[in-house]
């Protein structure tokens, strides 16, 4: 029973690591961009769950300190991933910005078609605006 | 008092509880998009109404019961909203509700083909 | 009592789960999305009062919030397309 | 979605309701859960809410694009500005004490002015970048 | 109950994710995504992170459901059909996950009191503030008090990623190579 306790207790562990995973499958085998961002969320959503489960006393309650309680959860992960998460959507919004000016670059979000079309541009034939655009 | 005030919360609480997981039910089995969004709707009005005011008998006055209370309006408010919404998409999009007489044509033909 | 709420709205999440995984088209699993948000927030509740602890309804308001904000934005995105649509544009 | 009425009265009595909430989980932030970051993504959530069904030109009415460009710095410098008192005073920067005699009464008023510094460049960044897509949208 | 109710949420966590992985419509990957965010916002309230469950659930279902609504509009919302070969990336996935759960086996177990996390500096936190010398939040007033710098440097992070999406996307979209593009064959997707 206790064995089963404790591997109840891994759970966590375990379903962090495969949601990593999933995210780093999602990054480096889908070709999709946007999905490759979904990826990368679904990835730091892991990294949520590995700071905060660590934290967790059971029996205790969440750190907002009240009379009635002795056993408070740590707050210091909640602190470090709150401001996390905030930064996590701006950084995810500067990432789609970017997907949507290499859409307007190359009129595709698919990494193969792009690297098709470098390609084609890196053999002599460069096209002046475009180049200048991807380097602005 | 107190305990008629108990049970009552229990029952609330109960009979809540009964709902959702009726409407849930009926969100997976139901046969398309319409029927399946009317047993959702159950959730967040029977459903969510009496648990919450199953949690307010509990809670008692005080700073608890304001708070349920808006969150009851605020279900109360956006779910007939969003569902208003989502059933417009859904017939502007083309999606047809499956009709008795679809049914019942089914039936008929189903009907025919055992009889001859 | 409260044992009976949380574990009802469980079950109940997971067959909203599972609707909005098998949904046949993309309604089904918009219904199901904006189901599971007031499962959470009716999960949050019984949490709370299960742990002793109910003045946290707040997160509750918040998440019926933002479910409203998601939904309406994905029923948008699908009349419209655009998110910042105006039909002052369009006339 | 302009002509809905469902839509459009409903979002018409719940935004001053989103507003206020805001303020109420900034204000309330040292006693429950909430704070600066919250309040400025529920803000910013209720300003797109308004667009979404009103269209972004009447919320760019509620909130002016100039305003909020500016708003974007002026948190930061809300926040720094908040822990320069600190150095005058011979302490170390971000030290609160300064604020006021009473040790405890520094703290809050230096929380308060820190989290209203979150709040403003939270709301400002988010309301910012939804108008930034949406605006590419229409060239 | 805390346990099992644990172990339900996170099953499914794995099971949306799953859902997110075969998806190839990106706009129910969108759908999915939200839902996703409501279910770790749960997880998160069972943790005792409510404040981290606030933020995740606002920012998560709202905001970031909307920006990447907007930049569907913009680019399209189908995946691409064709399908990379998988067995490679699910090789490299295995084996770093396989050696992840093998380094878990040390970690201390779940929720117990006496794990090396709660014995730094967070007990003096809680003393500090059940001495009603900080607010009775402890997050808020790490945040703001004890951590400052940190949350000044996030707050300059959000005002830098906002500078840089206006700078992306505001300004005059260039028509001609804009066109010359679009008029190759296969350019849209």
């Amino acid at each position: 029973m206790s064995r089963f306790l404790e591997l109840l207790g891994h759970y966590n562990y375990f379903v962090t690591i495969f949601l990593m995973m999933a995210g780093l499958y999602v990054v480096i085998a889908r070709g999709n961009m946007i999905k490759k961002l979904v990826g990368m969320s679904l990835f730091q959503t892991s990294v949520y769950l590995l700071y905060i489960s660590p934290g967790k006393i059971l029996g205790g309650t969440a750190p907002i300190v009240d009379a009635r309680f002795a056993v408070y959860s740590n707050p210091l992960p909640h602190v470090l991933i709150l401001t996390a998460i905030v930064v996590g959507v701006a950084t995810l919004a500067l990432g789609l910005a970017l997907v949507v000016r290499i859409n307007e670059a190359y009129g595709s979000v698919e990494e193969d078609e792009i690297f098709a079309r470098d390609g084609k541009t890196r053999d002599g034939k460069t096209r002046d605006g475009e180049t200048r655009d991807g380097e602005s | 008092m107190a305990l008629l005030i108990d049970a009552l919360s229990w029952l609330c609480i109960v009979t809540g509880s009964g709902f959702v997981v009726v409407g849930a039910i009926g969100m997976v089995r139901m046969p398309d998009l319409f029927t399946r969004m009317q047993a959702a709707s159950l959730i967040d009005t029977v459903g969510a109404g009496l648990l919450l005011f199953g949690f307010m008998l509990q809670a008692g006055f005080g700073l608890v019961t304001v708070k349920l209370v808006v969150l009851l309006a605020l279900f109360f408010f956006i779910g007939p909203m969003v569902s208003h919404a989502l059933a417009q998409a859904a017939l502007h999009e083309g999606v047809k509700p499956i009709l008795a007489e679809d049914r019942r044509g089914r039936l008929d033909r189903k009907a025919k083909a055992g009889g001859k | 009592m409260f044992h009976v709420a949380v574990i009802a709205v469980l079950v109940a999440l997971v067959l909203a789960v599972f609707r909005a995984l098998a949904g046949p088209g993309v309604f089904d699993r918009m219904l199901a999305a904006n189901s599971i948000g007031s499962l959470a927030i009716l999960l949050l509740a019984g949490l709370g009062f299960l742990n002793g602890r109910p003045e946290w309804l707040d997160i509750g308001i918040t998440y019926g919030l933002l479910n409203a904000v998601s939904t309406l934005a994905v029923l948008k995105f699908f009349r419209h397309g655009d998110l910042a649509f105006d039909a002052e544009d369009e006339a | 979605m302009k002509q809905d009425v469902i839509l459009r009265v409903g979002v018409k009595t719940v935004f001053p309701f989103i507003l206020m909430f805001a303020l109420y989980v900034h204000f309330h932030g040292d006693y429950g859960p909430g704070g600066g970051f919250q309040a400025g993504v529920i803000i910013a959530a209720g300003i797109i809410l308004y667009a979404l069904v009103f269209g972004s030109a009447a919320a760019k009415r509620v909130a002016p694009v100039a305003v909020v460009e500016r708003l974007v710095p002026a948190g930061v410098l809300i926040y720094v500005f908040g822990g320069i008192p600190g150095l005058f005073a011979g302490k170390r920067f971000l030290d609160y004490t300064v604020y006021a005699q009473d040790p405890l009464h520094g703290h809050e008023w230096g929380v308060f002015i820190v989290e209203g510094g979150v709040i403003v460049t939270v709301a400002a960044t988010m309301i910012a970048i939804f108008y930034a897509f949406g605006d590419r949208a229409r060239g | 109950m805390e346990l099992a109710i644990n172990a339900v949420l996170l099953t499914l966590l794995v099971a949306i994710s799953l859902g997110i992985i075969r998806q190839r419509s990106l706009f129910g990957v969108v759908l999915l995504a939200g839902a996703y965010s409501f279910l770790i916002a749960s997880i998160l309230i069972v943790l005792d992170a409510v404040d981290v469950a606030m933020t995740e659930a606002a920012v998560g279902a709202g905001i970031s459901t909307v920006v990447l609504l907007a930049t569907l509009h913009l680019t399209g919302s189908m995946e691409y059909p064709k399908p990379r070969p998988a067995v490679l990336p699910l090789f490299v996935c295995a084996v770093t996950g396989v050696a992840l759960i093998w380094g878990t086996w040390d970690l201390p177990g779940f929720g117990v009191a006496v794990a090396p996390i709660h014995q730094a500096t967070v007990p003096e936190y809680l003393r500090v503030a059940e001495a009603h010398l900080i607010a009775p939040n402890v997050v808020t007033a790490v945040l703001a008090d004890y951590r400052g710098y940190d949350t000044m440097g996030e707050t300059t992070v959000v005002f830098t990623a906002g500078i840089g999406v206006m700078l992306l996307l505001r300004g005059r979209r260039k028509v001609g190579a804009d066109a010359g593009l679009d008029a190759k064959p296969g350019a849209k997707t």
